[in-house]
């Protein structure tokens, strides 16, 4: 499962390296909320597992502090939310440190954190913030969406020197998937084709795979061939896989969780159109979240971010299947 | 501990069964609602304010109209106590269009702005400047409000606290910050998270009156509220007052709180507030056990109208949320 | 002046409505670094105009609860960079307030700061954040770059109920321009012609309009005839006088101060290639900051942002004036 | 005032002496400083350390290889006491090639990451959060390193403060917070800022060890800070120092500074730190004035073949500058 892969990765991290340690709310004897830190604290002892008070500012702000100072901090921050609170410390701290210090003080920080919707949970503790980090260089931003993803990449991010905002989803933790044996590490800025397809691309990433990847087999059954690619990191972002995928397909859809205005998927939809731009037969279609907090009933909640019938519908949009032949379905 | 002020000498019957009312209607609502929550009804976080009952009702019952309340994410006590509709309230746990927030908030974001309750918060921390911009704001009206935000031990950690209340204080706001220290924030607890307890402490670094009570008496919450409240109006406030309590359950219904002591939680039972709150109002009010089983009687049935009227009320349909939601 | 109109905006507002008042670092005796506040203490008292500690997270908290309660703050934040600090009030608080209380719960908060690069203050001073602020639906995005906007728009960020990121530039505080007489008041979401033109539209805001207007005026005497659009307000986006612009001349050149990716001009991007895919003969260029923070040297700080030969090279790219064309300039 | 370890009988000469010369190379840095930033030389911001060179001269005068700074927006002090290469720092401002941020830092973010200065920060209070996470990182390592932040009265009122000394608290670091109470953030007053002008006073409600020293008399503020160090190294950590300070001037070099009062003003001169140092050298070591005069040009050469160094130095090619942010 994929919060026993990220903890799989913690764990023979911190084997292989006594300066990586983990600090968040009750990570260490409860073993966090998701579970993803259960037994760290048996085998590493309470000064490299640590809980903290709620104190998400004052969190970020240390590891940052004892990044600089040469350990290799994993900070867990229970909601992405309320990484807000520590957003000075990620974006004036952490994100400068490497340019304002001509390239000597180096930031290998991680915070582990989630978002996403999920349950009911309400506008406090479902949101999709990837945009914010991915605006402010110096952040690396990752969100792995399958579990040998998420354990191939934090060990990534917890052996190389700039801040990462590694954000899980809520949805995902409990889902299964095969991880490679042995030393499985997974370099930043790769993209993953998690379906191959030549009819049109459809770039997604974290909880929105699955969904991706159901639309796409049920398009299949219509006859629609469709890609499915998943960035992994967004920043760094592999522009050239996505490129390459535009170039056989010539059709994009591109679906995030987060809300529309703002979101990452604009930025991809606008490289795209600025780099491919006489390879598109059809607008880039972006499936995303409406433009609003997530409402706590769970039915609004369900029609705020993209379900599998709004991806299919993009996709024959983006095919210039008639309104007919969609309504048809 | 800092000095508390005198109990006057007879508190009134109406006083006590006031207080009695309200901590009872907590004590039902969460027993109630936490069921509700096990049926599958309520979906999200619930956190039950059982076994703090005493705070919101001593603190509330010195409050009067006019007056603002923030809350926490433990806030269906507060909510109640401040003399909430539980009809609304219920509604609004099961997302329906009758709610406080029309389905859209939950659990954790009831408010009821027109009548001076800012909601009870998602972001452990974040009522204390929202309620001392609510003391900035009626300060600046000229109004005598007072404001009261209901924090946590767990609160009390993070930066706003101090920053917050610092701003109060430079401007001597009407503001009453009550940290309800229930000892845990969900499975640390406090000693894990500070070297000083006494959470009251911390007020007296910046020049702010500070005072601890026994959360679990009611009557004692009262009447320190009431004397703050009283300062606050004559322009002497802010007032921190740390009131000490405890959960009778884990952080919320899912978790069952096996880390809570059992020695400690059984001695926080034997000083349950809502018994207390009960045995104040036949021992002081000479009230009888008719009387007090009429009372509780009449709450229960309130809560199970609210059950009823919520459960026949509607959802929001999807054309009033895209018409509500148009303009963002 | 700029700062001027800012003032008189204030000024006026407070005298018509009681329950205005403004707070931050240094704006009452000595009215504000950029002088925007003097006098007003003088006028309405040490009630209505306060300074406040260094605490920047409580003061726009403050703001958001003294709103909720009725009254309209002003909360003036002295660089955009320190509203990271301020992040969870605004995000988690004062854009999600309405819709968690289905509609009850206003919040008439005004935050002025002022973002941007000026003069080697580096990279903790000179940031352009709008798009953090854009991306969280519930809040409103305004950047005026002329005081006739700064007035008309801040009068009506008083007047209305939703939280208001009034976005002001450092350089821009001095620069002088026409303020129409008398009750003078620019809703949200209307764009304006700063230049009309017919063969591309450049879209531009704060800082960059001058920029862009020096750049369409050099680029007239090539015989290019572009457009200069200012949407004035970020969020809401006027999008159909962009598309009326786009129906026009074809042709996109969006510049924004703030770094590339995931940008607001990213998504406008996005949201013409959806809109007029059909309609655009070239690429949507976008001309922004360089995805680093900006460095305290002087030379590579200007090399960090938009100046006006990069503008009318991508406008020439857009109209595919070939290399050679360009080169001969 | 809180109690102040006792004096050793005699300070030694080399003491006397490193005191003395730290204290007067800030005061030549900052003074010729000031006269390049009004050439034109210096752009961005410059914060003056004139009238708190006490602070950072006996702070870091305690400390030791191996341990860590972190510092403020007014870092040019720190820099100098903590040892760094004045030519270095000179070239910084002049945002050139050879300065240690090569030109892309400024004054307000000088740092020696390889030397344990964390560097300088122009968001005020946030170094308090890094070197408590420094000394978090020593204590994993194993280290006996002490982490010092330079704070200010302007960033104790920030929520950093408590928030992130707490957690250093509860972590028992080897972490000493230095608050430099010159009693102004820009022109707004420590009394307007907060009800309890003794800022120290405000690590006791989290307890925290906290003194209170003259900031403006190096050898008290060397001796506190070295009782605090030994404390820290034993496990004892953190603790808080504040050490009571006046500028010289305005809040930076455009700033007159009228705001200040002549009075005040005067009062703090007549203390001079640096003239403090002078004295305690000439009086308890017994050397001379020729010695003094001695000391003082050779640490005016330094300043001047440093100005003259970076002049000489280039800046940064934008090729450098493309190939230096590639992988951003
Ligand atoms: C800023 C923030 N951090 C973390 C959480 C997750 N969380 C919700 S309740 C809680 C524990 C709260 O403890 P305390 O503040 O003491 O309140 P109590 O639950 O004891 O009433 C935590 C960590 C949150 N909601 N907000
Ligand atoms: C978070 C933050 N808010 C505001 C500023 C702007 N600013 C720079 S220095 C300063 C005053 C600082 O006063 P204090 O902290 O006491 O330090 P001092 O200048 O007195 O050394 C202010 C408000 C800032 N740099 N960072
Ligand atoms: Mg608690
Ligand atoms: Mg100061």
């Amino acid at each position: 499962m994929y919060r026993d892969a990220l903890r799989e990765a913690i764990d023979e991290e911190m084997a292989r390296d006594k300066t990586v340690f983990i600090i968040g709310e009750g990570i260490a004897e409860r073993g966090g909320s998701y579970k993803v830190t259960e037994g760290l604290l048996a085998k590493y002892g309470p000064k490299r597992v640590r809980d903290t008070p709620i104190a998400e500012a004052g969190m970020i702000g240390v590891g940052v502090g004892a990044a600089i100072a040469g350990a290799r901090p994993i900070v867990e921050i229970l909601y992405v939310d309320f990484a807000m609170l520590g957003m000075d410390m990620l974006v004036n701290q952490a994100a400068k440190f490497r340019l304002m210090t001509g390239g000597d003080g180096r930031v290998p920080f991680v915070m582990r954190t989630q978002g996403g919707t999920g349950g009911g949970v309400a506008a406090q503790h479902s949101q999709s913030l990837e945009a914010l980090f991915y605006h402010i260089p110096g952040l690396k931003v990752v969100m792995p969406s399958v579990p040998a993803d998420a354990k191939g990449l934090l060990k990534y991010a917890l052996r190389q020197s700039d801040p990462v905002m590694f954000l899980e989803h809520k949805h995902l933790y409990m889902t299964k998937g095969l991880v490679p044996e042995g030393e499985h590490i997974i370099e930043f800025g790769k993209a993953d084709i998690k379906r191959p397809g030549k009819d049109v691309t459809i770039i997604a990433w974290s909880n929105m795979i699955p969904r991706a990847l159901e639309a796409a087999a049920k398009l299949a059954e219509e006859g629609i061939d469709a890609e499915v690619l998943d960035p992994r990191t967004l920043v760094p972002l592999d522009k050239e896989a996505i490129l390459t995928s535009v170039a056989k397909t010539n059709r994009v859809v591109i679906v995030q969780e987060a809300v529309r205005r703002g979101g990452v998927a604009s930025d991809i939809a606008s490289i795209i159109q600025e780099e491919a731009f006489y390879q598109l037969d059809a607008p880039i279609e972006i499936v995303a979240g409406l433009n609003i907090p997530v409402p706590f009933n769970l039915e609004l909640e369900k029609a705020s971010v993209p379900q599998v019938p709004g991806i299919m519908a993009a996709v024959r949009r983006s095919l210039h299947l008639a309104p007919a032949a969609i309504a048809a379905q | 501990m800092s000095a508390q002020p005198k109990r006057p000498n007879v508190p009134s019957r109406e006083l006590l069964e006031k207080l009695f009312r309200t901590a009872y209607k907590i004590r039902v609502f969460e027993t109630e609602g936490i069921k509700l929550y096990r049926q599958g009804l309520i979906r999200g976080y619930f956190h039950p304010y059982l076994g703090q009952e005493g705070i919101a009702t001593g603190v509330c019952a010195a409050l009067q109209e006019g007056d603002y309340i923030a809350s926490t994410h433990r806030g269906h006590g507060h909510c109640i106590a401040w003399g909430a509709d539980v009809k609304k309230m219920v509604a609004e746990l099961l997302q329906k269009e009758t709610g406080y927030c029309r389905g859209y908030g939950g659990s954790m974001h009831i408010a009821d702005i027109s009548n001076g309750n800012l909601g009870a918060n998602g972001i452990v921390g974040a009522g204390t400047p929202l309620g001392v911009g609510a003391a900035l704001a009626a300060q600046i009206k000229g109004s005598d409000a007072v404001t009261v935000t209901f924090s946590t031990d767990g609160a009390s950690n993070n930066g706003t606290f101090m920053e917050s209340l610092n701003l109060a204080a430079i401007w001597n706001l009407a503001f009453v910050l009550v940290i309800e220290n229930n000892q845990y924030a969900v499975s640390t607890t406090i000693e894990e998270s500070t070297r000083e307890p006494d959470l009251y402490k911390r007020g007296l670094g910046i020049g702010v009156e500070s005072h601890q009570v026994d959360g679990n008496d009611p009557l004692a919450v009262y009447e320190m509220t009431q004397d703050a409240v009283a300062k606050c109006r004559a322009g002497k406030g802010p007032i921190l007052i740390e009131a000490k309590t405890f959960r009778h359950m884990g952080h919320h219904v899912n978790d069952p709180g096996k880390y809570m002591p059992a020695d400690k939680l059984a001695y926080y039972k034997a000083r349950d507030p809502v018994d207390r709150a009960r045995n104040n109002l036949t021992e002081m009010s000479g009230i009888d056990a008719a009387q007090i089983e009429a009372i509780e009687s009449e709450i229960r049935k309130e809560f199970e109208d609210a059950v009823e009227f919520s459960r026949n009320s509607r959802e929001i349909t999807i054309a009033e949320f895209e018409a509500f939601t148009a303009d963002y």
